[in-house]
């Protein structure tokens, strides 16, 4: 353990403002590209019951 | 184009791979999870400080696996293009369309990142060095295939179009790097390293668990993503109907 | 009736090429303009401080006969592809690679060697000594034939896409990057008193690389654009 | 080969040509899949497209030379006189493409077939835009093709009597 207590945790030794940002800029990168998946998904799976249903009305 | 070669790979039809990948993704996803809470911990908490560097170096735990993998990354996708020219299989390329947009972000990170651990230390956010120019290069070239792949209406004609690129862009890899290696020395740029005596076992835990955690996240997302590009590509057929009722 | 050889092949493409673009003068003038007006416009943003100009000078030159080359790659095959013409020379006998060689050699004559021959000129509005200026077309006329193959495989790609001009150079231009570096670097090099040599066989070595690998890549992008 | 407006016969004749991909099954040539033997099976074939294939800002002559070099030919400036005036358009040879009509410049794409030594003809629509005269003699052109030993693809939305030999007809519908 280097700290001893949250506040020195969080200063990450004068380094804060890079350290943090740093971390925080991946943590926001993947929870982006996460939503954007599942929305990528979701988008797919409504065009396809869309295309379905049309097709249940094609007499053929 | 010989039909019969095809059936030999068994999985890179699109329909068992669908289903294999909806099986196996969440277990990446929980892989990555818990090796991604490790890796913190470590590096955020059990490591100790860098003498140089202070505190601040703590970014290369997330800065070295960024840029290693969105490395590599581009790397599969163009082994996976190539296979995908080579023996005219389907998967292939919606497999190196899925990877492509995780590549970029990887990219984006290592190139952010870099410069957020460069301002302490050099005084700048950016500075001409060869390992930042080359995480810009490697951006532009994820850009340059989403944008070529996005721009071909036709699914088959765009993941053949990228995929010419994608090979052509990792043989010109080492080329440029090469050259932007050579021309940051040439011009005496300023450029950060981390010594290998001065890295302590908890750093370098850290930074393998960390590594391992985005190849975790990297998989899974590909995974989902090319779940999703399989039912809209094979949105005709009846398997697909099947599994989406 | 006659039979052509390979050569006799490519040198019919050759000349069909050259005395197109002799007809309509604005293909190969076009560039040459464009390549004026953009080195022009530097002095114009970074004031006339003839010391700021030299030291930028091959930087400057290189980077806008860079651009200045990839303007008419767009029309490398838009027009056969437009008349049909494509279609008959990915059916010809004589292989398709050769053919696509034969036509970014025709780009660098046209677009190429014009920059080579005006640049000492610009290089005179930038202050440079007659020794740079040589040095300057030298690696221009070394490093022009190697962006006219690479970007071949550009303008089969984004043949007949939606915003072929724009995507085609966010394709090229991380791949010029290697020329760049040591065509302009060349020059400068040379300016500083070093030796240049290392820099020419490197620009060679691309040149050679590409003329193996790049109409491979162009003739792939090619039957793909023609599906 | 018939069928009504985009069912596919154009695709077709592409896959013919080795140009697009075939989704399924296989085109022999002398009973070997073309994509084996495309460098060979190039040679045997000539094949017209609808577009002309003629470089604008080129003269006739100029063209009809260049595609004839495609494939490995030099034809001598008397026999392209003499093509040119089968197909109607005589003496045009020195005029440049883009102030022909288009009436002449399909008669100048199709006067590579006079010129061309392939055995297999993949003509798309070759009827299209010629008066009667033309047609009848692009008829007998393909019918001497054919009585040679020569194949020939043909696509058409009208009935043209080729003469001696009996076409196999294929209609394709949607």
């Amino acid at each position: 353990m280097q700290w001893n207590n949250w506040n020195e945790f969080l200063a990450m030794g004068g380094y804060a403002q890079y350290v943090w940002p740093a971390f925080g800029l991946t943590a926001l990168a993947v929870v982006i590209e996460v939503i954007q998946v599942r929305a990528k998904r979701r988008e797919v799976l409504r065009s396809l019951h869309a295309q379905f249903e049309s097709e249940k009305g094609d007499p053929q | 184009m010989n039909t019969q070669k095809i059936h030999w790979f068994k999985f890179s039809s699109p329909q068992n791979f669908y289903f294999l990948a909806g099986r196996m993704w969440p277990w990446f996803a929980v892989l990555a999870t818990v090796l991604a809470a490790v890796a913190l911990w470590i590096g955020l908490v059990m490591a100790p400080v860098d003498a140089q560097q202070g505190q601040g170096y703590r970014i290369i735990f997330v800065h070295v696996p960024a840029a290693s993998l969105s490395m590599f990354v581009y790397l599969v996708m163009a082994g996976w293009a190539g296979f995908g020219l080579a023996f005219n299989t389907r998967l292939s390329g919606m497999m190196a369309s899925a990877l492509a947009p995780t590549g970029a972000i990887l990219a984006f990170l290592s190139l952010a990142t870099g410069s957020l651990w460069g301002k302490p230390m050099w005084g700048t956010w950016w500075v001409w060095d060869a390992r930042l120019t080359s995480s810009l290069i490697l951006l532009f070239l994820y850009l340059g295939f989403i944008a070529l792949q996005s721009s071909i209406d036709d699914p088959r004609r765009a993941d053949k179009a990228s995929a010419v690129l994608a090979l052509v862009g990792a043989v010109n890899i080492p080329i440029i790097y090469g050259s932007v290696y050579w021309w940051n020395t040439l011009h005496q740029g300023a450029s950060v390293t981390v010594k290998g005596a001065s890295i302590a076992p908890a750093m370098l835990w850290g930074m393998g668990l960390m590594t391992a955690a985005f190849w975790m996240y990297a998989i899974t997302m590909t995974l989902v993503r090319v779940r999703a590009i399989i039912l809209d590509r094979e949105r005709h057929t009846e398997w697909v109907k099947h599994a989406v009722e | 009736m006659k039979k052509l050889g390979l050569f006799g092949v490519m040198a019919a493409l050759l000349r069909r090429e050259v005395s197109v673009a002799l007809r309509q003068k604005g293909e190969v003038l076009t560039p040459l303009v464009f390549f004026v007006v953009v080195a022009s416009l530097f002095p114009l943003g970074v004031g006339p401080e003839s010391a700021l100009l030299l030291r930028m000078a091959p930087g400057v030159l290189w980077v806008s006969a860079l651009l200045a080359a990839m303007l008419s790659l767009q029309r490398l095959f838009a027009t056969d592809h437009a008349d049909g013409s494509l279609e008959q020379m990915a059916l010809s006998s004589t292989p398709l690679g050769l053919l696509v060689a034969a036509k970014a050699l025709t780009h660098f004559l046209l677009s190429g060697l014009p920059l080579v021959l005006m640049a000492p000129v610009l290089g005179l509005q930038f202050g440079l000594e007659s020794h740079s200026l040589g040095i300057l077309m030298l690696t221009l006329l070394l490093g022009t034939p190697t962006l006219s193959l690479i970007g071949s495989i550009g303008a089969a790609l984004t043949l007949g896409v939606r915003g072929a001009g724009v995507l085609l150079s966010l394709l090229i231009l991380p791949l010029y990057i290697p020329v760049l570096i040591f065509g302009a670097g060349a020059v400068e090099a040379d300016a500083a008193g070093l030796g240049i040599g290392g820099h020419l066989s490197l620009l060679a070595a691309l040149l050679v690389l590409s003329v193996f690998f790049a109409p491979l890549a162009t003739k792939t992008a090619l039957r793909i654009s023609l599906e | 080969m018939a069928g009504a407006n985009g069912v596919g016969k154009t695709s077709l004749l592409r896959m013919v040509c080795g140009l697009a991909p075939i989704e399924s099954g296989q085109i022999l040539w002398n009973d070997t899949p073309i994509h084996s033997q495309s460098d060979v099976y190039r040679q045997d074939l000539c094949y017209l497209g609808h577009l002309n294939s003629l470089q604008e800002s080129m003269t006739v002559n100029e063209n009809l030379v260049f595609t004839a070099a495609l494939a490995g030919n030099a034809p001598e400036p008397t026999q392209l006189q003499e093509v040119l005036a089968h197909f109607g358009v005589r003496g045009r040879g020195e005029q440049l493409v883009k102030h022909l009509s288009q009436g002449q410049k399909r008669r100048v794409a199709l006067s590579r077939l006079a010129l061309s030594q392939a055995r297999l003809w993949v003509l798309d629509e070759p009827f299209v835009a010629m008066d009667e005269k033309g047609v009848r003699m692009l008829a007998d052109l393909i019918a001497s093709h054919l009585g040679k030993g020569g194949l020939a693809v043909i696509t058409s939305h009208q009935q043209v009597d080729i003469g001696t030999i009996a076409p196999q007809m294929l209609e394709l519908r949607a």
